[in-house]
């Protein structure tokens, strides 16, 4: 126990069962007389349903029932949506449709069979007959809207909504340039390696219902489940079990939970339904999907004036959870890492006959850094100077936190010129410069992107969150001394069952492989929040530690107790409360602790306390349970909750410099480098903090050269398939140089920000940036992403 | 999907269009038919085996012939449904007088669904192009005046060849 | 219509009776209860699905279970003997080479395999191997430090 | 992800296939690799009533010299192929075309074979076959026939091959005198097919200039084909950079070149070309 845990690079205590193939993911899950659901689903993107014929598909043997739109229109409510924007419309979104069908990949109809071959078999035989309607699938067409998706709001516009603070017209008015650029964000797949899936099983005598799904949020999952099924909250209990990558995509209320925790309800047998790839791609929400045009005001030296970005959201057909509240996130970190006087966002929300966006890793953000940083970059190009330069001319210095943004943030802390300075150093920054100089005098295209971005984490303030922003942790140190910590978040990856446990084995001295971490599942966990939103450890690992603490001020009364002295008079350290010197020479003790291993665990013996200077926790803990020695007015065990509400979001921050070199013939793209120094605040586990900025970076990378989820004019999904929806390999992606500063948080005790999303957010500017760079020879100065190879050589070639 | 063209055919305008708008001519053209039947005027109901090598599908559709300017002009409007999903399309097809023979030319849309649509997009287009050639190969074949039929392909190969994405292609050649 | 199989399966001999269209994966996941063995794609691209047929690695979703009729097979739950990690299992725990781990079973049968032919892989050589291995988590970077971890663990 | 049902039988020999095969050549599937097959049967747009397994006949996987050829089984797999010590000796286009199929997964299961059969516009095999004038031989009930490469691939997903017949060998001249090889690819990032793959086969004389060269593409057009307009360029002439450049310009003469997602048919000939040219100068440079 010399070394703390905290700030090590610890081993994660949840791969062993990983990586031998023991752990459960929800097919794993084999529970006896399992009824497997298949999903019939629209191939129109638009169209009225004038009949579903199910009697063929009720034929093939082993097919136990088929339920229709008709069918459970009364009896499953609708799809939840949790943003309250104001004048927001509602569609009334149903787990199966009915009349008409919004999207390719709608649910029409859930057959439900023995085994899963007699249900997709049944799929097939289910007879639609549908009369086609025109699509809606451009947004820009959308908002114009000559066909209306749900024709009772008369137009296809969801919400309109603007914000930002400080005099934009001035701003653009008095300024010496304006620079304008219209910027598109593609649709993105967020592509979790494990597709969603449920398992659903009802207990008709005790009237309660389990459902396993793949969240993010089972708390959040159960309270609308319960809502849209009709079941007492406290009948219902949700399990995550093992979950294979979210990334925002498993943050929601699909419709399938619903349908399946109703199915085993009324079949009285569990049911089980596991997305096909295809349907991931068709009927789990998109990421990102805005067209927008900015206008950058800035005076001849660089400063900054003013920022306005109109942008048009292509909200899909329906909202799921957070579908509205997307596009204002991006609203509200359009200051990205500047001082910008005056900024506005205009948003106007649309309906589309395509599936929701939602939130993807980011969540509304990077569409928010890559205009800001884009931004930046045409008015380095525009002006002459440096990228770099301008970025640096317009940072708030490290004085000026907490920095309060024209977008109503208050950004909490931050050191933005350090962490440049540090990635400049890395990548030797002016030799670089030299070195494409020389190297494009050769004819050699190369480039490099510069992005400093900043982000808003560990979501977050209850005031600014949907259904609860705060986290909760229970700590319990059971008569064994194993320390049980009980999180509302629901990790998936991101190692909380690690970080989570370095944080109480050093608070508590105890050994990390004495504690485990318990998430994911509502009939054990106290209530909570869930991970998202880079806030697992920022929130949640804040509920633990101050539920240690609590835990704590109980067990140093009890130690208090039975050492006979005051709280006060002892102090804690390597896992025991210890008189301090004078008390303990005054009580005349000198025995040594009894090492704790040396306790029989089976017989749960008294402690010992005659004589004795100190307690270790586990002792304490023993005692706490056999409550035989406890001071007055303590409950017995030793356990505490916290439930950690923040008082503000956290600003991680950081420079990514990309160095890139195009093939002038082939648009090929070659990285030569990639230095990211991202400063996350504190850091409990570096290794793990370096594989969340990998893999963000590399989904980065992804949206950037490769991924777009593509529907043709007539609203089909012509992207449907890994074949081509193109997720980086291996092979695409470069070495990643990584370092970080440190600058705490003020925001929690731990002085942690978050770091789950932030790959995601700086990298792609920095990419762009770099191509464009490399493309500058021939007067490129932007390209919509994914920028593939032929986007480079018909930039190449149409500038001539 | 646009799809156009013009296909010279080595027969008199009057034959050819005669040829096109003749339900067995057509029952002979479009890759894969292997039924088509009168329902109205100028309307049809057709099956469609439709496939290219292993990938096959069989489509129930319709096809109306519309806007009929004999040996001039008419449209297509197919309508074709199956287990791999549907195909659309209508096009029109315009003849007029070559030196030798006829001049066709076709200007259509082709609408693809369900699962040809979200995996196949890598081949849809030529496979459309594919069918489009079978299409007129068939038709130059039963226009020609002489019965020489050395050069046509086998039967089973176009039974093999035009199918899956038949169904579609066949319809924008009809609605030409 | 159902076929008799005999398949060996991490060192067991199993004899059961399975529908031609049964794949090699849903074989081993649903009769055997062997699901460390992930699904994710359905298109034969993602690798989740690796095992090795007969000491070569092969997608199990892109093979009927009566192909593999005779065959010896080897899952992610065969790579640890007698509780010791196989050293790419090892790679993956130090080096930080999983994230969610959905991936990663058939990562790790890739790699070994990758290990198997060529003992001291480059970066490149690396990346070649696993090119049938898709991860959304990690970014690769810590995957191909677990291979070159396992490389130099094995080479002792 | 679920094919739908058929029936399924393992010939002992190739007689027994093809007299399986027979019986409804329209609705019965030769199995080899599969991994053409199965994805398109998980997807379920092919639906094949029964699936004649040909991968158990141990005798149709070899690789192997004969007089002035090299004889190769249809149902070696690509990583047969690609480690071959004796082809990476005698006829390095092979392993290196194979070395760039797919994954190491597909190369351990898929066969030539079953890719050449399949004729997919993308597949890598066809440019390799034709560039090096492959000769496919085919049994049918009661007869064996050779075909061309270059009459062998008809169409899209299109070969000469009959119902009812299967591709038992690949036969290629054994290359002799000075010549080089090289396989240049642009895989797809997703699917890893080549959206343009471009494989030379050169022969030299003894200055060094080429007496005659046959390259076929793959990727381009709805089919892999000869780029005939390149060879003829090149032939005869010594290769030099200008010329190497000029020629490759040819790449896709006379070609509709298909366009999808990834490419317009405009870039995938510009690929085309410049690979083809790569692909010259790495062959040349082999030498």
């Amino acid at each position: 126990m010399a070394d703390k845990y905290v700030g090590r690079r610890v081993k994660r205590t949840e791969d062993p069962r990983l990586i031998k193939g023991l752990a459960h993911y929800v097919d794993d899950i084999k529970l006896p007389d399992t009824l497997h659901v298949a999903f019939v689903r629209s191939i129109y993107a638009h169209a009225r349903i004038n009949n579903v014929d199910v009697s063929e598909a009720l034929n093939v043997p082993g097919v136990v029932a088929v339920y229709t739109g008709k069918d459970v229109a009364d009896k499953v409510g609708p799809v939840p949506c949790a943003s309250a924007l104001p004048d927001l419309k509602v569609p009334d979104h149903r787990v199966l449709a009915k009349d008409k069908v919004y999207f390719v990949g709608h649910p029409i109809a859930a057959v439900v069979a023995t085994d899963r071959y007699a249900a997709r078999d049944a799929v097939d035989l289910v007879m639609v007959d549908y009369d086609d309607l025109p699509a809606v699938v451009d947004v820009e067409q959308a908002a114009a809207g000559s066909t209306v998706i749900h024709e009772s709001f008369g137009d296809n516009i969801a919400y309109k909504m603007s914000s930002g603070e400080g005099d934009i017209e001035a701003a653009l008015s008095s300024a010496d340039k304006v620079i304008k650029q219209r910027i598109l964000h593609r649709r993105l797949a967020p592509i979790a390696m494990e597709p969603r899936g449920v398992l659903a099983r009802y207990y008709p005598g005790e009237e309660e219902l389990t459902v396993w799904s793949s969240t993010q949020i089972p708390h959040l999952l159960r309270t609308q489940l319960a809502l849209m099924i009709g079941i007492p909250e406290n009948k219902l209990r949700v399990i995550t079990p093992e979950v294979g990558g979210g990334f925002g995509s498993k943050l929601n209320v699909y419709p399938e939970e619903a349908l399946l925790g109703w199915i085993s309800m009324q079949l009285g047998k569990p049911v089980k339904w596991i997305e096909t790839r295809r349907e991931n791609i068709q009927a789990t929400i998109h990421g990102r999907g805005q067209v927008g045009d900015i206008e950058i005001a800035c005076k001849n030296d660089g400063t900054l004036l003013g920022l306005r970005y109109n942008v048009i959201a292509d909200l899909g057909a329906y909202h799921q959870l957070l579908t509205p509240a997307i596009p204002t996130l991006t609203g509200l970190m359009l200051s990205g890492a500047y001082k910008i006087p005056a900024i506005q966002i205009n948003i106007t929300a649309c309906f589309t006959n395509k599936m929701a966006t939602d939130a993807y890793r980011g969540a509304g953000r990077p569409e928010a850094t890559y205009v800001v940083e884009r931004a930046l970059d045409l008015v380095a190009a525009e002006l002459g100077v440096d990228p770099a330069e301008v970025r640096r001319k317009n940072f708030p210095a490290a004085n000026e936190f907490p920095f309060h943004t024209a977008t109503g943030l208050d950004y909490d802390s931050g050191d933005y010129e350090a962490a440049l300075n540090k990635a400049q150093q890395i990548v030797d920054y002016k030799t670089l410069r030299e070195e494409q100089k020389r190297l494009r005098a050769e004819g050699r295209l190369i480039g490099v992107g510069v992005s400093t971005y900043v982000e808003i984490c560990a979501l977050g303030p209850s005031q600014a969150m949907p259904a609860g922003g705060w986290e909760s942790a229970t700590v319990r140190i059971e008569p064994t001394g194993k320390v049980t910590i009980l999180t509302g978040a629901s990790p998936h990856g991101q190692g909380q069952e690690t970080s989570f446990a370095q944080i109480a084995a050093d608070e508590l001295g105890v050994d990390l492989n004495d504690v485990t971490v318990i998430h994911g599942d509502t009939g054990v966990v106290q209530y909570g929040i869930g991970t998202f939103g880079s806030r697992a450890t920022a929130v949640g690992g804040t509920a633990v530690l101050v539920a240690i603490q609590k835990l704590k001020a109980k067990a140093s009364k009890i130690a208090a107790h039975i050492l006979q002295t005051d709280a006060t008079r002892l102090s804690f350290e390597g896992g025991k409360y210890s008189l301090e010197k004078a008390a303990a020479s005054a009580a005349g003790a000198s025995e040594p602790v009894v090492p704790v291993g040396e306790a029989p665990a089976a017989a749960l013996p008294e402690p010992e306390t005659n004589g004795r200077t100190s307690l270790t926790i586990q002792e304490i803990a023993l005692a706490a349970h056999l409550a035989k020695e406890l001071p007055p007015d303590t409950e017995p065990g030793l356990s505490a909750t916290y439930f950690f509400e923040p008082k503000n979001f956290t600003f991680p921050f950081g420079t990514h410099i990309v160095v890139v070199e195009v093939d002038r013939e082939t648009g090929d793209i070659k990285f030569l480098r990639y230095v990211a120094v991202d400063d996350c605040g504190k850091v409990i586990n570096p290794m793990l903090v370096d594989g969340q900025l990998h893999g963000g970076i590399c989904q980065s990378i992804g949206q950037a050269m490769y991924e777009e989820v593509v529907y043709d004019e007539q609203g089909q999904l012509v992207s449907g398939t890994l074949m081509d929806y193109a997720l980086p390999r291996a092979s695409h992606v470069p070495n990643f140089e990584l370092d970080r500063t440190e600058t705490p948080s003020p925001v929690n005790p731990l002085g942690i920000k978050g770091v789950g999303e932030a790959g995601t957010i700086g990298a792609t500017p920095a990419i762009v940036g770099a191509i464009v760079d490399a493309l500058s020879p021939f007067g490129v100065k932007h390209l919509d992403m994914p920028i593939k190879p032929e986007t480079i050589w018909k930039a190449i070639n149409t500038s001539h | 999907m646009k799809v156009e063209g013009v296909q010279h055919i080595d027969a008199p305008r009057a034959k050819v269009y005669q040829l096109l708008v003749d339900p067995v001519g057509l029952s002979r053209f479009i890759p894969g038919c292997e039924q088509l039947e009168r329902t109205g005027d100028n309307t049809f109901a057709a099956t469609l085996k439709a496939g290219v090598g292993s990938i096959k599908g069989t489509f129930k559709s319709t096809v109306k012939l519309e806007d009929l300017r004999p040996n001039e002009h008419f449209r297509m409007v197919v309508d074709g449904k199956g287990a791999p999903g549907f195909v659309k399309g209508s096009g029109d097809l315009d003849l007029s007088d070559e030196d030798v023979g006829t001049s066709v030319k076709y200007s259509g849309d082709i609408q693809v669904g369900g699962t040809i649509a979200s995996v196949g997009q890598r081949m849809i287009q030529a496979t459309a192009k594919m069918m489009a050639v079978q299409f007129f190969t068939s038709l130059e074949r039963d226009a020609k005046p002489s019965g020489d039929t050395s050069s046509a392909p086998p039967p089973n190969f176009f039974r093999r060849a035009l199918s899956w994405i038949s169904g579609w292609l066949r319809e924008f050649f009809r609605k030409r | 219509m159902k076929k008799a199989i005999n398949v060996t399966v991490n060192g067991v001999g199993h004899n059961d009776e399975v529908e031609p269209r049964m794949l090699l994966v849903h074989y081993l996941r649903d009769v055997l209860g062997l699901t460390g063995t992930h699904v994710g794609c359905e298109t034969s691209l993602c690798g989740a699905c690796t095992v090795l047929l007969d000491g070569q690695a092969v997608k199990s979703c892109t093979m009927f279970s009566v192909q593999a009729d005779g065959a010896s097979v080897k899952t992610i739950e065969g790579f640890a003997s007698n509780g010791d990690l196989h050293p790419v299992q090892e790679g993956f725990w130090e080096r930080h080479g999983l994230q969610c781990g959905y991936c990663t079973p058939g990562m790790i049968v890739s790699a070994a395999q990758l290990l198997d032919r060529n003992a001291n892989p480059s970066r490149e050589e690396i990346c070649h191997g696993l090119e049938g291995n898709l991860c959304r988590c990690t970014g690769y970077q810590h995957i191909i430090e677990a291979v070159e971890y396992a490389a130099k663990k094995a080479a002792g | 992800m679920i094919p739908a049902q058929f029936d399924y039988q393992v010939p002992q020999s190739l007689e027994e296939a093809i007299r399986l095969l027979a019986q409804d050549p329209d609705s019965i599937k030769v199995l080899a690799g599969g991994h053409s097959l199965i994805p398109a049967m998980k997807l379920r747009l092919a639906q094949p009533q029964l699936l004649v397994d040909i991968g158990r006949i141990k005798s149709l996987s070899y690789i192997k010299e004969e007089g002035d050829q090299i004889l190769i089984g249809a149902t070696t797999t690509h990583y047969e192929l690609e480690s071959s010590e004796l082809l990476k000796s005698i006829c390095p286009l092979l392993p290196a075309c194979a070395k760039s199929i797919g994954d190491v997964q597909v190369r351990n299961k898929g066969t030539i074979g079953g890719s050449l059969a399949h004729s997919d516009p993308a597949g890598d095999w066809p440019a390799a076959a034709l560039a090096l004038n492959a000769e496919m031989v085919i049994v049918g009930p009661g007869l064996e026939r050779v075909v061309k490469a270059a009459d062998f691939f008809v169409d899209l997903l299109t070969t000469d091959l009959k119902p009812g017949e299967i591709l038992r060998e690949i036969r290629i001249k054994k290359p002799t005198g000075r010549f080089c090889h090289a396989y240049q690819k642009v895989p797809h990032p997703a699917s890893g097919f080549a959206v343009v793959g471009v494989a030379v086969n050169l022969v030299l004389n003894g200055a060094g200039d080429c007496e005659a060269a046959t390259i076929g593409i793959t990727g381009v057009g709805t089919k892999a084909y000869r780029a005939n307009g390149v060879e003829t360029a090149l032939t005869g002439r010594a290769l030099d950079a200008a010329t190497i450049e000029v020629a490759a310009e040819h790449a896709c003469d006379g070609v509709d070149a298909n366009s999808d997602l990834y490419a317009s048919s405009e870039y995938r000939c510009q690929l085309a070309r410049v690979h083809t040219r790569r692909a010259i100068e790495a062959a040349v440079a082999t030498r």
